[in-house]
């Protein structure tokens, strides 16, 4: 049975979700549970995953039994097992959480939300675990469709969000399948190993130098890299606690992935510093990323709102650990990639949980939160450290191997604007901490909003238990990030470097 | 703006066409799409599948993964609808601000 | 608020001669698409097209009470079912997932058939899931969510005025 | 319990923080015990350590895997750190004791009339966050591995940005985010520091740095460091932070501000001045000019003051740098007799700063114009001030005294051996002492003497404070003369460390 | 370069209709006419696929030709369009219904909420919503 994980990880929660229309018609109490039971399942199984390949390699999975390039292919390594457990944790904490989410902000369509978020989890999974480039873009569809559903049922100015994160979703989605068709009218493959045999006869031809720079495009377009961030603020803003506890620290990340894919396996990183030298172009629009993304994040009056922010200024750290290209980066970028994850979880459903309770999340609302949230607002003190980088959190790790990156690069200037970033982090999230540390409630403040009236207290145990798992999953990781670059990252080093 | 956009888009449009440059000519048989992976499917697959219709062989077989992604897109895309639409008025946060 | 009214005796004459030929059609379409073009998502769009029709020619309550919001959702998610479960019948029965050739052995007939009428069961699930969904979106999207008599009394509050028809 | 004899020192206070919040409920203001006594028991562990140290000659050396080869925790107890991280946790258990009725009073100063739960909560939260001062000091004075003394480095502005957020005087959370930016800044440098040497020799170990040797990485990873230090001890560029911080801060933390500050002159020894002395040579002469300056200024910035509290947060400016100028002359005795008045800096600043704390809490009066003539009515707490302004301007028989005479023995070693401009330093220093001598007595005069205003003579609260707060500083007190008298005992463990090195 | 526009006029085809589609995306503010502009995008992307699969010459669509179960010539590969971008395009379709009858939902949710489809005036009433709210 274990050799058939790879099929089950995309098909079980994908047969949950299409199951979840009867059940929820039946009984519409059922679906939280059931969702919660999927997801333990499908996280059990990316474990297993991994056991496997760090016992015995990467894993080929035929589907169907073609063989590549006929068929479609998964090859798992060490990446795409983390990539799933990272997909189905944080998703197995969003699950936990959705419960008292999504009865208090979307009461009434609980069945339709849950099935779509097993959706969203089967669209990621599929992404990271496939090789096969237009199954990619399949699953790049499912896990979209879903996200702009459950963004759109946020209410309010969500629609509106929704409408441009749509448009440019899908000018992502479709330079990334047209930079797919460039490859394949060159080289007539849509396999990844396949390709990347293919392909450095090809590098000298205008075709495959306009693939790659569409497939990137593309990608950066859904990881809101800088000058095409514009879509993802409001988008997250706007959703449900549970969905954008889950969306942001997910969807950016996948993307991350896909860009490590392209650059690395699909094609050999040196096509894209010496042939086209792209990653130059991108690890400078990654340090302005991070820049810009903080600064913004300073001029919010709103967590909320702020934190999404941070999300674009953290799409600069991968980024720039992925251009600089060299050992200390690729490990850099994958470790800020679970550090984002982790962190990503632990601070947005915190923010949730904050909603929940105070109904608002302005900053100037948040008063003596510390009081009245203990646990909530000490686990998200830890997921600032980890922003911020203060050991033994992995934000440090990650923070340290891109500094080395920069290092090995001999880019001072960005070691610079890596701790100009670290020092913007400081200033935005410590007037978050300092307003619910020392200042009392606003006396004035009334709920304007259509939530009953509840009192400010620790949230329930259901928002609490993912809150409080995501901040001990940080400290984990970061202690163990020594074992994590041994064991995940280093068997998985491109060669060249 | 408008302007810019229409610059914008003309240079995207230049930027395209010269990746087809390299390109092979329109319906040369010698292609790549048209001798690596495809013959493989045109010779065997009758053989394999017994189904005449190469594209309904690869379609629901090869890659029949594909097509069950796709179903599952059409799946997702219709409960998103009826997630949006069916009962939309119901606890929905912001709405009279 | 437009309410319209649908008394057109010309389209519900032709419709209703009309419908029976194009469901015809699309099953043919489904069933034979192994030796034409065709398949699983043409004839389910063309099914789709039938009640559509009903829908264009009689209104909303006709067309939902042969099948409302609630059945092409279940029906919808069977649909996928259908695939994803002769998948993973496949899977279940010692191949990988997909693997048509382990229903070989089930259905008494060599691996070559096997798999083309894999490939048949998996056409009938995507037309079914398809012609579901799409009529659940038009559904959706075109009808004017006032005679939601169908559908769960629960996750249907009252409906909001002022909506497009 | 000898065994991991450092890592007891650092891990006890930092267990002790939880188990105060987690038993506050059960057990209320009887948790603050759990720090006292977790602080009795590691002081005793390291004076046993120091003695033990002091009969064999042994160092401690501990190591404790943490985040793979390059990132360890291990801990060296020397000659140089045992005493140091001996006379800290000294004074934090001072401090402990003192802050009790403190503490109280400055919660119901700034959360006014609270009932006895919420009193409970703020007064055991405040002890939690105290006990993570012991754990960074500890952590900066004993690990061996640069990322170790970057996370300590770190650490240790987090309690301080909370407890001067929290129980500080009036303009203090944004005094407290200017301490954390500071802070922070620092911190970026000391990183970049760190990773140079890592680059430059392949690892992060202290004992490590010496391979940079000779290398320009060495000068470039010593800038940084000092960019770090410097802004840490408040030395001129960069002292625009200190009378900020040292003003609004509640006082039962003021000795461990000063300790926070000072503690940069042990980082430098260790990590600059020891492993790479040739290439500190050129910085030498600049940063004994630097600590000239800011000596002079300091102590005029003082002489200035009118608030009680700035007067002891402009003074602690100025004796910073007498530090700096001791061990950055590169003598033997210049740098043995710096650190030696580090020491003896930290526990006068911690008496006299108390005393200030003591005063304030009795009067309520920080002006020192509008006091005067307290002697007579409070006569121990005259005592405790004109031993801490002793301490401060290098008299007999506090330990300031043979710590300014070591040093400056060795400062003009320095100079007379080395080039003209160390003489003019070391004969400008040795005069800037006057300065201190002055401020101090000034203080002593005005607060203490003269004529006693109506207001005070007739208010009743004004008297000698509870033994609870005195006698910690008492003990502090005592020490520091006994140091002042026996300063063998301590000069004999730097020796160890300091003596082998060739200057 | 005659020759280079006459041999690959498939892509300029396929470029301009994109452009066309890429300009409405970006330029237009209704946002129906945005929604179109998307579809001609992916229509675009789909004629340059299935101008992939085109072989010249003597060539069969891709169904191999059979009487009563049995094979009429011998199977060349060169006989038969190349099926796999009618493939890949059969899903793309699906894809791009899919985003459309998303796309219209939200459109109708937008249009619930602020009675307008043109995204200036709609982006005007929520900062007048905003001024008035706050």
């Amino acid at each position: 049975m274990v050799q058939q994980f790879p099929a089950l990880i995309v098909v079980i929660p994908l047969m949950a979700a299409l199951f979840m229309v009867p059940l929820g018609y039946f009984n519409r109490r059922l679906c939280h549970p059931w969702l919660v039971l999927i997801l333990a399942a499908t996280s059990t199984m990316a474990v297993g995953i991994m056991g496997q390949v760090i016992l015995h390699g990467p894993i080929s999975y035929r589907m169907g039994g073609w063989q590549p390039p006929w068929g479609i292919e998964y090859h798992i390594d060490q990446l795409n097992a983390l990539m799933l457990i990272l997909i189905s944790g944080s998703g197995l904490l969003g699950a936990v959480y959705s419960g008292p989410s999504f009865a208090r902000e979307i009461d009434g369509r609980q069945t339709m939300a849950s099935s779509l978020y097993l959706m969203m989890i089967t669209g990621l999974s599929g992404i990271v675990i496939t090789g096969d480039l237009f199954n990619v873009f399949v699953f790049l569809e499912i896990a979209s469709l879903s996200v702009y559903g459950l963004i759109a049922c946020g209410g309010g100015d969500a629609p509106l969000a929704t409408f441009r994160y749509i448009i440019m979703g899908t000018i992502g989605a479709s330079c990334y399948l047209l930079g797919v068709g460039y490859l394949y009218i060159s080289t007539g493959s849509l396999n990844l190993m396949d390709l990347n045999r293919l392909l450095p006869e090809l590098y000298h031809t205008r075709v495959v130098l306009t693939a790659g720079a569409l497939m990137l495009v593309g990608i950066s377009l859904k990881m809101a890299l800088f000058p095409l961030h514009a879509w993802l603020p409001e988008a997250y803003y706007e959703a449900p606690s549970a969905v954008s506890g889950v969306a942001a620290p997910l969807y950016t990340k996948v993307a991350g992935y896909l860009v490590i894919r392209i650059v690395y396996n699909l094609f050999d990183f040196h096509f894209f510093t010496r042939i086209f030298p792209i990653l130059e172009i991108l690890s400078w629009l990654a340090i302005i990323a991070l820049l810009v993304g903080s600064l913004y994040a300073i001029a919010q009056t709103d967590l909320k709102k702020m934190l999404c922010y941070s999300v674009i200024a953290q799409v600069g750290y991968i980024v720039l650990g992925i251009a600089l290209a060299n050992r200390a980066g690729f490990s850099g970028a994958i470790l800020t990639i679970i550090n984002e994850v982790c962190t990503k979880s632990c601070i947005f459903l915190a923010t949730g949980a904050i909603i929940y309770r105070v109904g608002d999340s302005r900053i100037v609302n948040l008063g003596s939160l510390f009081r009245r949230m203990p646990i909530t607002m000490l686990a998200f003190t830890v997921g600032v450290f980890s922003m911020i980088g203060i050991p033994p959190t992995l934000g440090f790790f990650s923070k340290l191997y891109l500094i080395f990156a920069c290092l090995e690069a001999g880019r001072w200037s960005f070691i610079a604007a890596l701790l100009l970033s670290t020092i913007l982090n400081v200033v935005y999230f410590f007037r978050v901490i300092r307003v619910a540390c020392f200042e009392d409630p606003r006396p004035d403040y009334q709920r304007t909003e259509p939530y009953p009236e509840v009192a400010v207290e620790e949230a329930p145990l259901l928002m609490l238990l993912p809150v409080v798992a995501a901040a001990g999953a940080i400290i984990l990781t970061g202690l163990g990030s020594h074992w994590i670059f041994l064991n995940l990252i280093r068997p998985i080093i491109p060669a060249g470097f | 703006m408008k302007t810019i956009i229409l610059i914008f888009v003309v240079l995207m449009g230049l930027f395209l066409l010269y990746g087809t440059m390299d390109m092979p000519g329109w319906g040369d048989p010698n292609s790549p799409a048209s001798t690596w992976v495809s013959p493989r499917y045109i010779e065997q697959a009758l053989e394999k599948t017994e189904t005449p219709n190469l594209v309904t062989a690869v379609l629901g077989d090869y890659r029949g993964y594909d097509t069950m992604g796709e179903t599952t897109v059409i799946f997702t895309a219709a409960i998103a609808c009826a997630l949006l639409l069916r009962g939309a008025t119901g606890n929905r946060r912001k709405e009279d601000e | 608020m437009l309410t319209r009214v649908y008394d057109n005796l010309i389209v519900q004459t032709v419709c209703r001669v009309m419908i029976p030929f194009i469901q015809i059609y699309a099953l043919y379409v489904i069933a034979h698409g192994h030796y034409s073009p065709g398949g699983g998502f043409q004839g389910g769009v063309i099914l789709t097209a039938a009640l559509a029709l009903i829908f264009l020619a009689y209104g909303q309550e006709p067309a939902a009470r042969r099948m409302n919001r609630r059945q092409a959702s279940m029906l919808c998610a069977a649909g996928v079912a259908i695939y994803a479960g002769i998948g993973l019948y496949c899977l279940l029965a010692g191949g990988n997932f997909l693997d048509y050739s382990m229903l070989a052995p089930l259905l008494h007939v060599s691996v070559p058939r096997a798999r083309s009428l894999g490939i048949l069961g998996v056409e009938v699930g995507v037309g079914l899931a398809v012609m579901t969904a799409m009529y659940s979106i038009i559904l959706d999207i075109a009808g004017n969510h006032e005679d939601e008599s169908d559908s769960d009394p629960e996750s249907c509050s009252t409906p909001k005025p002022g909506s497009i028809s | 319990m000898l065994e991991h004899l450092l890592l007891q020192t650092i891990l006890i206070p930092a267990l002790a923080a939880p188990v105060i919040i987690l038993t506050r409920r059960a057990v209320g203001r009887k948790a603050a015990w759990f720090a006292r006594l977790g602080l009795s028991y590691s002081t005793l562990l390291l004076l046993f350590a120091c003695l033990e140290l002091a009969r064999t000659g042994a160092p401690l050396l501990e190591s404790h895997a943490f985040a793979g080869p390059e990132i360890t925790f291990n801990l060296l107890g020397d000659g140089l750190s045992l005493p140091v991280a001996l006379i800290i946790n000294l004074l934090c258990l001072a401090l402990s004791f003192y802050a009790d009725h403190y503490i109280d009073h400055r919660i119901e100063a700034i959360y006014g009339e609270v009932d006895e739960h919420t009193a409970i909560y703020h007064y055991t939260r405040f002890y939690a966050l105290f006990l993570l001062f012991p754990t960074g000091f500890m952590g900066v004075c004993f690990a061996a591995n640069l990322i170790g003394i970057y996370f300590f480095l770190e650490i240790l502005p987090l309690p301080l940005y909370f407890i001067m957020a929290m129980f500080g005087y009036i303009d203090r959370v944004r005094v407290a985010m200017i301490c954390l930016m500071w802070a922070v800044f620092g911190a970026g440098f000391f990183l970049v520091g760190s990773i140079i040497v890592y680059y430059a020799s392949g690892s992060f170990a202290v004992a490590g740095i010496q391979a940079l040797a000779g290398s320009p990485a060495a000068t470039w990873a010593i800038a940084m460091f000092l960019v770090t230090i410097l802004a840490k001890m408040a030395m001129v560029p960069f002292q625009v932070w200190m009378p900020w911080v040292h003003a609004e801060h509640p006082t039962c933390i003021a000795g461990l501000l000063a300790v926070y500050a000072n503690v940069a002159v042990y980082v430098m020894l260790r990590l600059i001045i020891i492993p790479l002395p040739a290439d500190f040579q050129i910085f030498s002469t600049p940063l004994m000019i630097i600590a000239l300056v800011t000596m002079v200024y300091g102590a005029l910035l003082t002489l200035g003051q009118t608030d009680i509290k700035r007067f002891a947060a402009c003074s602690t400016i100025s004796q910073l740098a007498y530090s700096m100028l001791g061990v950055c002359s590169m003598t033997t005795a210049g740098i043995e007799g710096g650190m030696f008045f580090f020491l003896a800096h930290i526990m006068g600043k911690t008496i006299i700063f108390s005393t200030a704390g003591i005063i304030v809490y009795t009067t309520g009066i920080r002006d020192m114009r509008q006091l005067g003539g307290l002697a007579r009515k409070m006569p121990l707490t005259t005592a405790l001030w004109i031993i801490g302004a002793l301490g401060l301007a290098g008299f007999p028989p506090m330990n300031s005294f043979p710590a300014e005479w070591i040093m400056f023995t060795g400062i003009f070693k320095a100079g007379l051996v080395g080039s003209l401009t160390k003489l003019v330093v070391a004969i400008g220093g040795a005069a800037a002492i006057t300065l201190s001598v002055v401020y101090c007595f000034r203080s002593v005069k005005i607060i203490f003497f003269g004529p006693l205003s109506e207001q005070l003579a007739a208010d009743s609260h004004v008297k000698d404070p509870p033994l609870s707060m005195s006698l910690p500083l008492l003990g502090v007190a005592a020490t520091a003369i006994l140091l002042g008298l026996w300063p063998s005992f301590i000069l004999d463990l730097f020796h160890q460390v300091v003596g082998p090195l060739a200057f | 370069m005659l020759e280079f526009v006459i041999s690959k006029y498939n892509f300029w085809v396929y470029v301009i209709l994109m452009m066309i589609g890429l300009y409405a995306m970006l330029a237009k503010r209704n946002l129906v006419k945005k929604l179109i502009g998307m579809n001609i995008f992916q229509t675009a992307i789909i004629l340059f696929y299935v101008s992939i699969g085109v072989k010249k010459g003597p060539v069969q669509v891709p169904i191999i030709l059979t009487e009563h179960g049995h094979v009429v010539q011998a199977i060349r590969a060169t006989d038969y369009l190349n099926p796999l971008p009618h493939v890949l395009m059969l899903t793309a379709i699906v894809v791009s219904i899919a985003t459309t009858g998303v796309a219209l939902a939200v459109l109708i949710l937008i249009y619930r909420r602020y009675q307008t489809l043109n995204e200036d005036e709609i982006l005007a009433l929520r900062q007048q919503r905003r001024e008035t709210g706050a």
